[in-house]
């Protein structure tokens, strides 16, 4: 009934230059590590990411900073991978820092529908420049726009064959968001289930929204 | 003019459930909306999503296996599949307004040839609210109105809706028991006809300006 | 270390005239029946209820209509309850129509600290009315406002000693945003479990979200 | 002056940890701020938040008993005690944001009498992006600041930021080895005091005006 599961080649085949791509986890804990690999063994190239954090050069996200394939970066916290550093320094890599909160509920709009939000957070720094500021009720907040992408990349830890996410522990952060804000979706699996092993209220991301999964090739 | 309005409903609802692809997420609304879902074609998976928090719903329970925690967004009791999941308000209507729902499948008060639907109040007389009909209109991918042709024989397709409308310019096709309406940038369009009506039958019911297909079929049904 | 359960007469202490009270639950599935009990039972008067309809005469958040306890509603559906329709008309009930998914969300920015969202829904309709418009991208959206209220009412299947909640199948559907968007916050628990019986990924809100558990006294 | 750094942070940890009430929901930065966990009083219970997407944190495993997805928001790994539970990014924000976190307690690069906090960049120096601190500080009912009251002989505590804000008028609270001040409408207010400094000390180390407070009290810790 449901046909979702994808190889190393068909993910490979999904990817392009000049791609937008969301990547699940929170300083590398819940991020798909094969996926990146298989990007990093292709040759896309001038990639935008947007990911919470650029994690460390040899581990999650921060491994696509290392590889050279991204041109841009939009993230909260570059702090743990020095090579995002040096490559913003020399002019490599364009980062625009966000926010965690407005990062978080960007990515929430676009895969919600939503136009914006208004958000107390950045008001009165440097955050604020370039947006429209809106009074409510007295008080000041920014307008924060909708960040989608053409391809999230997501890791799953139990993922049964419709597509049913559940995300252990920690893995979750981003990745459930990430999930509905792009129209290509693959989740990495850290285990694919039969149809009817989930609890069906401990789904966390419903199966509509995964367009593929690919089974993890790490421990 | 099929006078049996179930005869009618029924026509209806087995061709709106022809429009659907396999393992499409679709939302269907109370009364005939619903009766869509008994007409899916064998081998299509649909995967029905219901806005008080479900997806994968299925058919009403067998007696005795009721569960009053397992409901629709009209109350009933249902049943989820295995497939099937649970989640909040938030997350039901994320799904609907960002575009994630592939058809949305709503009844109508009226409904226009600029797309505009009237659906959830008759000022002065029947005020029962939009629930969550306005999201579903602007947030599905497709918007299908299920409706018959005429109420008291009073055409339901217009030239512009006078009720207060669910949303302006959001119908993508318009399904009656005399044939299949699409709307497009420039006007409607009518791209299918029962076997049992006629285009002077379907002009002489609609108030709305349409130009006749020139791949008129006829309505499989 | 958590001491949160309380009886009917603690309830009944923390009713009052003029309360903004948040009911959760959908056409009566996931309603505290017992606390709606006990909120009759008092002379709670002229009260403003946001619920996501006014469900039936008998069952739900509308028995509050019935006992015409409620000055003002505010909600997206009230076509079950004949009586919320009447005392409108009579106009003894100000009701206010707000469709489903911006409900959902206004309650959503108060409870996250968002001062508003951008949603298309209600453009070109009676629902502008009032309300900024805002225009990104060339998209028309309106900008809806948090709605917060004095008490959350709402209704738990599964909740431990500390306040965390699970609710089953469809008897989520509000209860988890109605409890982040009150100061006071109410679980009618169908069921109590002890700390540690509930899988912490289950969870849907987290204890400090509860103030108060009320054991419920329905089958 | 307290020359030893190890020692100054320790004071200021466990002043801070004297701060929370039982079950209070609270947020501990990376770094100093960690350190306040060590130093909770005996029988009071604080709830710890950690924005990747815990509450009830635990301290960390014990040798073997590491879980790799179980992290905490500087990436060490953690535990969760019986009343945890995790939640996503969106849910930890809108519990940041939401005024549902009772205090959050940060470090500072510079922090000033108006309360305004300068904590995530040196530009040409040092970017590591401000992470989750600026949704923390502006949404969190109570901010305190832990800081050594001099960098390399330098104020830290100035009449105004110098460097880029993290938030403007949010400080409630500032901790140092050398006493507490409180920021008031009508400006910094030293209320407490280390037993081995004194305010004639604490004036030639700090920038920002303040009043002494008439209840000055010495600072237990």
């Amino acid at each position: 009934m449901f046909d979702k599961i994808i190889s190393r080649d068909d993910f490979s085949g999904m990817l392009k230059d000049d791609m937008v791509i969301m990547v699940g986890g929170f300083l590398g804990c819940g991020t798909p590590e094969t996926l990146i690999d298989i990007i990093i063994a292709s040759a896309a190239k001038n990639l935008t990411l947007i990911c919470n954090d650029t994690s460390f050069v040899d581990r999650g996200v921060g491994r696509l900073v290392a590889s050279r394939q991204a041109a841009k970066v939009i993230t909260s916290h570059i702090g743990t991978n020095p090579e995002t550093g040096r490559q913003m320094v020399d002019g490599t890599l364009a980062v625009e820092l966000v926010p965690q909160g407005t990062l978080v509920e960007r990515v929430r709009c676009a895969g919600a529908g939503l136009g914006g939000v208004l958000t107390p957070t950045g008001v009165g720094t440097v955050v604020e420049e370039g947006k429209q500021k809106i009074t409510v009720d007295g008080h000041e907040y920014l307008l924060e726009l909708p960040l989608r992408a053409d391809l999230a990349i997501i890791s799953g830890s139990t993922v049964d064959k419709a597509g049913n996410v559940v995300y252990n522990a920690t893995t979750r952060n981003f990745n459930p968001l990430m999930a509905m804000a792009a129209p290509v979706v693959v989740v990495e699996a850290k285990e694919v289930v039969e149809i009817g092993q989930i609890m069906p209220e401990l789904v966390m991301t419903p199966s509509p929204l995964v367009t593929h999964i690919f089974k993890s090739e790490k421990r | 003019m099929i006078e049996d309005i179930e005869l009618a409903k029924k026509i209806i609802a087995k061709r709106i459930a022809r429009e659907f692809k396999n393992n499409q997420l679709v939302n269907l609304g109370i009364g005939l909306p619903t009766l869509v879902a008994n007409y899916i074609p064998d081998g299509v998976n649909v995967i029905l999503q219901s806005e008080n928090g479900i997806i994968g719903m299925g058919p009403a329970p067998e007696p005795g296996k009721e569960n009053p925690e397992i409901t629709n967004a009209g109350s009933a009791l249902v049943t989820v599949l295995p497939y099937g999941c649970y989640f909040d308000s938030a997350m039901s209507f994320a799904l609907i307004r960002g575009k994630h729902v592939e058809y949305t499948v709503l009844g109508a008060l009226e409904v226009d040839q600029e797309g505009s639907l009237a659906s959830w109040i008759i000022p002065g007389k029947k005020v029962p609210g939009m629930g969550g009909a306005m999201d579903l209109v602007v947030g599905a991918k497709n918007v299908i109105i299920s409706t018959l042709h005429t109420e008291r024989g009073k055409p339901k397709i217009l030239k512009k809706c006078r009720l207060p409308l669910t949303a302006r310019h959001v119908v993508n096709m318009i399904v009656s028991e005399l044939g299949v309406f699409r709307v497009t940038p420039g006007g409607l369009a009518l791209i299918e006809i029962n076997k049992d009506s006629s285009v002077d039958e379907i002009r002489a019911n609609t108030e709305a300006e349409f130009i006749v297909s020139d791949h008129l079929k006829t309505m499989e049904i």
